[in-house]
């Protein structure tokens, strides 16, 4: 270029040599927040992680990425309350990602494609107990053995799956689903004794010379209440009336049922007794609808299939052929309190379903452990008083739904796994929230939830089909689409577009970005345009 | 080969076979009939590849010229008077960008008042924008210097204007030789530019300069016009040997060697200048003539060589810098050995107004008498300036000063000389 | 079961990039490779609208072109920015005559490359909103009535940035310029004054002419790719806000660029041989004081008292706006 | 070196009149000049063409104010513009009319002229006959050759052909050499009657 005119004419590009980032008072940062639906799962699942490898249509990564913290999705995507939704910040937008269904879709899929876990790598030459095969302890089972131990689980029941099988009526969580989810994870090599009720937990401990236990029974037994009843009054519990849908014998309840509680279990027996063939099934609740602890889309489907709900009643006694319910009223505290007036409901039956507690018979003698009312104590390892005794489930202090109770079996396994190796599990420090505030969603276009099919109403009141239907791939690969990506880099550009220096260096699929400092100038544009927040400026150091 | 033609005709031919590939075109007289003849040969396709442009003003005209030069292209535009005015600002542009553009300029006043006709105003308001500057002193000469411009403004990198008189020149049909298209393809090659927009090579032309580097930037358009003084002859000299004719160059002289006074002149006054010197040398008068060609650059050696030993200078021309008088004399004064006062400035021929050998012969003698001022105004209607002056003196609204003058002339009809 | 009919949405999103798409869909900036024809190191202000949408349509025009470009810049803050002796940010040929010329200027490349049949390589003339509106206006309708085969893309900033915020004839009415003070009878740029010179050129009946912002980058791209399409003049007109100029945050650049278009008080349009062709609606529509509130250019409109009367008449233009080239989808389901 | 003034009227050719005779001179091996007296033209408004003819280069640039030749295309141009202003004694003078001098009411004046230098031509009607327009330029030019003998009347028509295409140049050519006739029996009846 020697030939050309001084100063008029310029090589290209020369400008770099002018290092522009000396102007900066704030410096962009990468960072990676934690998304609300992560935060509520209780079985900690990372579920944007797995719908980023679903919204490709890599289903196969995503469910593995799923079943590395929860190895019953199907079973989730039938009978979790999925908190990940409610939680959901698309639901400020629109309407929360169907989480859910897409759990649901990968677990199904994984069935239909007969998708199998990778057994461990090496054996750790531990045996650990297991007892009770419900969601807890296999859940707990399966990530043990995952860890390389030798597991054996003690189910008191003919069949494993405890409440998801004896609590949970078929046409919500069909039969062969839950069979075909424990089957894939006794398949890791899980020794399962049926029949086999633990009647005291330290002589099986010693029989199996097993070197860490984990208790995960689940709350069978039905809590009574005192009421008056006449000699021909028939009054069941809600959890043999359940229990004997998974019999040959269904239980016998007439054409007119009275449901009584407020909980998930008196509308599953509701629903059930509909499905029976009776014309007639009341659920009297004691408290208001807000109040009533069942959780709302199953109120909701209860409500739709015809079942009546008595709110604001209880009921005073049982007679022949009908049963009197006295109508209550709140106090300004929100309490119930009777009025006296009362009324009568003729009915074949009264089933009984005010909530459940754990057998613990098994612990008695057990020194060191610890039983406040009803469940067992443990420490923030899941580790009862006795030293290798852990619990969880049911059984110990939380929440009862299957969801917590498959997470209290992946954190037990890995404070166990722990444990047996002389370590200490100390969880991951979670990461800042990822809040609505700090997206920019302009840049996610319109996209409302997708409905999932719903079995129509005559067969809902007459069968025990399945309600509600899965969603086909291109929806399912839709709705994982709709995640926002909340707080984590999901690579779409903006950063690498919007900034007027050409200050981002893109590093290539799955790399992310990279800041060159010599150049940016810190306008800040990369933060106000990404869409998922997971840039912030920090003042640069002077 | 010899011809009898307009001009116009005759430079538009010229610069026809010097192959430019873009032209600009706007009407301003009197340089309308060149490009109304290019126009015409690039339709007719005898001037091919080459893009004929009509713009919307002359600012445009050198903007689209500097577009295309800059692209790599021989470009060619032409203009007077007003138009150079209003294209001042790509003018000193395309000079500062170092684009080797060719424009004709047919000298024209500049108004107001509004005059068509010619004096050198134009060009002269132009001397300091960094193009070089040769006036033909006849149709043969603007011919041969057209050719003469491109090759040297390519080889420089500058731009060049090359100046003819309006009508007396533009319009004059005479004799001249135009050049065989081989010849002027030997003598001119094809356009190297030292910078080109090209995809294959980028590079930014025309980049914001500061303080640091300003000065040196003009400083070397300074030096390539000190070059030029060399090329300039160096290549009149190549022509010479090429076409056969004399033309171009800094400056002519013409009965110098013994002379005691030297009338300069540029541009075609010099032919009535030549004759009227012969006749003063009949009657004695050690008195001869250097015409110049180039005016930018200012040939400072050449001028000074020429007039070393002259007792005094007459410079005739055709513009007037007013409050200072003379531009060319002003000039000339600077390479003058001798005393400043023998540098006569004579103001002649403003818009228009015709130079005859009578009133040459006036002034000439008068120099040679050594009563001429240092600065006179040939044939100026001294009894109409007065009026005007004196009204101006009486009367506050004393009404615009042009019409008034021509109420007192009376002139309505055509006037003849 | 009865399966309830469900939308399928393909991956639209509004990124600059997104893994979903093949990457012949994906954006030009998205691309590891781009050209940034206009490099780091140029000295323009933090947030510089106009430094993103030179970026952002040179190196679309370069995509379209595969490289065969060359541009003549208008002088203005672009030029002074991107050419200080002795760098140059420009990685294309590039030339900046003056101020008034760069359409005249880029007819003149074009010739020159037309006469020696290089018609691959194409010619992008640029300016500021001052070279294109008001002292190169006449170069820039010469260009358009001849038709030169030249793409001229004027960055409106709405104002003479860089000699210290004056008015031009493309600032808008109420906004606040060093010359167009907020205080006085006529507080601000006056009303029915201005022009909207996309529709001048439109009146030209040249092949193309487009307006955009730097808020829509695919529209923006889409469009320069489409203009490269023509042969002929065409005209891209892209609103580009300057942080200094409005007096807004430095990272608010798109989003008050977004805010321009989403109130209408700035359509982006299409338009060939003189006809409208397409119009990008509007997604979410919001009154105009979303927009002039950020900018300290408003400010005044907002002091106390605030001037509700003169933010009635800015709503009037966009409301014109909106029903003059129908950036409501609802408008067009009643076409 | 001759020099010759033409008056007419913007519109009727007279530039075109001072090229012709430059180029009729041209191709007799002589240098000529021809040039306007500049102006905007319009149309009907008096112009003033000049052409010089020697046969040395011509240098001077002045406009022709001492002419060996006027003329005038149009007579009525004689009460409104000095039309015989500077003429050198016994200068030719060539004034385009049907009628004569002594109708234009210029008997005195011309009175002092040799005869032969003086003289009419119905340019016009000549014009009219072959053209078919009144444009007496060609014809002007065939009699300026008779009066003077400056040019042959092949050169004056070699001129027309080279300036103008066939369709045009030929019926000029002919009301040339008409008017170039014309003057020439004219001058021999004047001659003869100067003898008889």
């Amino acid at each position: 270029m020697k030939r050309k005119p001084f100063a008029i004419t310029l090589d290209p590009g020369s400008s770099l040599a002018n290092h522009t980032g000396t102007w900066r008072t704030l410096r962009p940062e990468y960072v990676d927040n934690l998304p609300p639906c992560n935060d509520a799962c209780p079985a900690g699942e990372n579920i944007q992680g797995w719908l980023y490898l679903a919204e490709s249509g890599e289903y196969e990564a995503a469910w593995r990425r799923l079943t590395d913290d929860n190895p019953l999705p199907a079973v989730m995507g039938r009978v979790c309350y999925h908190p990940c939704e409610t939680a959901c910040n698309r639901a400020k937008l629109d309407s929360a990602v169907g989480i859910n269904s897409v759990e649901r879709f990968l677990g199904d899929e994984a069935l239909r494609l007969g998708w199998k876990f990778r057994a461990p790598v090496e054996s750790s030459g531990k045996n650990v107990l297991v007892v009770g095969a419900g969601p807890s302890g296999l859940s707990a089972a399966y990530h043990l053995a995952r860890l390389g131990h030798r597991v054996t689980i003690r189910e008191a029941g003919p069949l494993a799956g405890g409440m998801m099988r004896f609590g949970i009526p078929k046409y919500r969580m069909p039969r062969n689903i839950l069979d075909a989810e424990i089957a894939r994870i006794l398949a890791l090599g899980i020794t399962l004794l049926t029949n086999a009720r633990v009647d005291n937990k330290l002589e099986a401990m010693r029989d199996g010379s097993f070197d860490a236990a984990f208790l995960a029974v689940g709350a069978h037994v039905a809590r009574r209440a005192y009421i008056p009843a006449g000699s021909a009054a028939r009054v069941l519990d809600a959890v043999s009336v359940l229990k004997g849908m998974e019999g040959e014998e269904p239980a016998k309840l007439g054409r007119r049922v009275i449901v009584y509680g407020g909980g998930n279990t008196a509308v599953d027996v509701a629903r059930t007794a509909k499905r029976l063939g009776a014309t007639e099934a009341i659920i009297v609740y004691r408290r208001t609808r807000e109040k009533m602890p069942a959780h709302d889309s199953e109120v909701e489907e209860a409500l739709q299939e015809g079942i009546l709900i008595k709110w604001l009643s209880t009921i005073r006694k049982a007679n022949d052929r009908s049963i009197t319910i006295e109508k209550m009223t709140l106090d300004e505290k929100g309490q119930a309190q009777p009025t006296g007036e009362v009324e009568e409901l003729a009915a074949d039956s009264l089933v009984l379903a005010l909530g459940q507690d754990v057998d613990l018979s098994l612990l008695e003698g057990v020194p060191g452990l610890e039983v406040v009312d009803g469940v067992v104590k443990v420490g923030a390892d899941m580790m009862t008083g006795h030293a290798g005794i852990f619990a969880g489930g049911d059984m110990v202090p939380a929440e009862r739904t299957v969801t917590v109770a498959v997470g209290h079996g992946k954190q037990a396994a890995r404070h166990i796994d722990a444990w047996l190796r002389g370590r200490r599990h100390v969880p991951a420090s979670r990461h800042e929230l990822a809040t609505f505030e700090r997206l920019n969603t302009w840049y996610y276009s319109d996209a409302p939830k997708s409905v999932a099919p719903v079995l129509d109403m005559l067969r809902r009141q007459s069968t025990f089909e399945e309600v509600v239907g899965g969603l086909d791939e291109s929806t399912a690969r839709y709705e994982a689409r709709r995640c926002l990506s909340c707080g984590n880099c999901f690579e779409c550009d903006n950063c690498y577009g919007v900034c007027p220096d050409n200050a981002i260096v893109k590093l290539g699929p799955g790399q992310r970005y990279q800041i060159n400092l010599d150049y940016c100038k810190g306008c800040g544009l990369c933060e106000a345009e990404c869409p998922c927040g997971a840039i912030r400026m920090v003042p640069e150091e002077i | 080969m010899l011809k009898q033609v307009e001009g116009s005709q005759a430079v538009a031919e010229a610069v026809a076979l010097c192959r430019p590939e873009v032209i600009c075109a706007y009407p301003i007289s009197p340089q309308t009939h060149i490009v109304e003849a290019l126009g015409r040969m690039v339709t007719a396709g005898q001037l091919a590849p080459c893009e004929f442009i009509n713009v919307e003003s002359e600012f445009a005209a050198m903007s689209v010229a500097i577009g295309a030069s800059a692209a790599g292209a021989r470009a060619y535009t032409a203009t007077a008077s007003q138009g150079l005015l209003y294209m001042a600002e790509a003018v000193f542009n395309a000079a500062g960008l170092g684009l080797p553009i060719v424009m004709t300029i047919a000298n024209r006043a500049i108004g107001a008042p509004i005059n068509i006709w010619n004096d050198h105003t134009d060009a002269l308001s132009q001397r300091d924008c960094g193009w070089i500057q040769l006036f033909a002193e006849d149709n043969q000469e603007a011919v041969d210097l057209h050719i003469q411009a491109f090759r040297l403004g390519e080889e420089l990198s500058l731009p060049v204007m090359v100046c003819m008189d309006g009508y007396i020149l533009t319009h004059a049909f005479e004799r001249l030789e135009l050049p065989r298209q081989e010849q002027v393809d030997a003598y001119l090659p094809r356009f190297e530019p030292r910078q080109v927009l090209d995809p294959a090579e980028p590079l930014s032309i025309g980049a914001m300069v500061g303080p640091e580097a300003f000065m040196e930037v003009r400083y070397l358009a300074h030096a390539k016009q000190q070059q030029a003084l060399e090329l300039i002859p160096a290549w009149a000299e190549e022509f010479h040997r090429a076409f056969g004719r004399e033309t171009g160059g800094l400056l002519h002289l013409y009965r110098a060697d013994d002379a005691e006074t030297i009338v300069v002149a540029l541009g075609s006054v010099l032919g009535t200048v030549k004759d009227t010197v012969d006749e003063l040398r009949e009657t004695g008068l050690r008195i001869g003539v250097l015409g110049l060609t180039c005016f930018r650059p200012w040939p400072h050696l050449a001028v000074r060589a020429a007039l070393a030993d002259v007792r005094r200078v007459v410079v005739i021309e055709k513009s007037l810098a007013v409050g200072l008088g003379g531009i060319v004399s002003a000039n000339v004064r600077g390479s003058y050995t001798g005393h400043p006062d023998h540098v006569h400035a004579v103001i002649a021929g403003l818009g228009g107004r015709p130079i005859t050998k009578r009133a040459l012969h006036g002034v000439l003698r008068k120099a040679a008498e050594g009563e001429l001022e240092p600065l006179t105004f040939l044939d100026l209607n001294r009894q109409a300036v007065e009026r005007v002056l004196t009204r101006e003196r009486e009367v506050r609204r004393s009404g615009p000063i042009a019409e008034s003058v021509l109420r007192d002339l009376g002139v309505s009809a055509l006037k003849i000389g | 079961m009865t399966d309830q009919p469900i939308k399928f949405y393909q991956t639209g999103t509004f990124t600059v990039g997104n893994r979903l798409l093949s990457p012949e869909q994906r954006s030009v900036q998205s691309n590891m490779r781009r050209t940034n024809s206009l490099n780091s190191g140029h000295r323009a202000c933090q947030g510089c609208g106009e430094a993103l949408g030179a970026r952002y349509a040179i190196d679309a025009a370069m995509e379209a072109t595969e490289r065969r470009l060359i541009a003549a810049n208008a002088t203005g803050c672009l030029e002074v920015f991107s050419t200080p002796y002795p760098e140059t940010s420009w990685q294309i040929p590039w030339i900046h005559s003056l101020f008034g010329n760069a359409a005249a200027v880029g007819t003149g490349i074009a010739a020159a490359l037309r006469v020696r049949g290089q018609t691959d390589v194409r010619v992008i003339a640029q300016g500021g909103d001052g070279g294109t509106t008001d002292i190169g206006f006449a170069c820039l309708s010469g260009m358009f009535e001849r038709n030169d085969d030249v793409l001229y893309i004027c960055y409106d900033n709405g104002g003479y940035m860089n000699t210290g915020v004056q008015r031009s004839s493309a600032t808008p009415p109420a906004a606040r310029t060093s010359t167009t003070m907020p205080v006085g009878k006529g507080t601000g740029s006056a009303f029915g004054m201005g022009k909207f010179v996309p529709a001048i050129a439109m009146a030209h009946e040249i092949p193309y002419v487009a307006t955009a912002t730097v808020a829509d980058l695919r529209g923006l791209e889409a469009k320069i790719r489409r203009a490269m399409e023509f042969r002929g003049a065409r005209y891209v007109h892209i609103l580009v806000p300057c942080p200094l100029g409005w007096g807004h945050a430095s990272e608010q650049t798109i989003r008050i660029a977004r805010l321009a278009r989403e109130t209408g008080l700035f359509p982006e349009f299409e338009a060939e041989s003189g006809n409208v062709t397409g119009v990008t609606r509007i997604r979410r529509q919001l009154p105009v004081e979303e927009y002039l509130r950020p900018q300290h250019r408003f400010a005044h409109l907002f002091r106390d008292p605030p001037r509700a009367d003169l933010i009635a008449q800015i709503q009037a233009l966009a409301d014109r706006n909106i029903c003059r080239y129908g950036l409501l989808a609802r408008q067009e389901a009643e076409r | 070196m001759f020099q010759i003034r033409i008056h007419g009227r913007g519109g009727q050719g007279v530039v075109t009149a001072a090229e012709l005779l430059s180029i009729a001179a041209f191709r007799e091996g002589r240098h000529a000049q021809a040039f306007p007296s500049f102006g905007s033209e319009r149309t009907g408004a008096p112009v003033v063409a000049f052409c010089r003819i020697a046969d040395e280069k011509i240098r001077n640039r002045e406009p022709v104010v001492a002419p060996d030749a006027v003329i005038i295309q149009d007579p009525t141009l004689l009460h409104q513009v000095d039309v015989f202003g500077g003429m050198v004694p016994d200068a030719y003078i060539l004034i385009n009319t049907s009628r004569g001098f002594d109708a234009l009411g210029l008997r005195d004046f011309v009175s002092g002229f040799d005869a032969n230098h003086r003289s009419t031509v119905p340019a016009t009607e000549i014009a009219i006959r072959h053209v078919g327009k009144p444009l007496p330029n060609a014809a002007l030019l065939g009699a300026f050759a008779a009066v003077t003998g400056l040019l042959g009347i092949d050169s004056v028509a070699a001129a027309i052909r080279e300036k103008f295409a066939e369709r045009i140049a030929e019926p000029n050519v002919a009301a040339a050499r008409e008017a170039f006739e014309f003057m020439h029996e004219k001058r021999e009846a004047l001659a003869r009657a100067e003898a008889g």
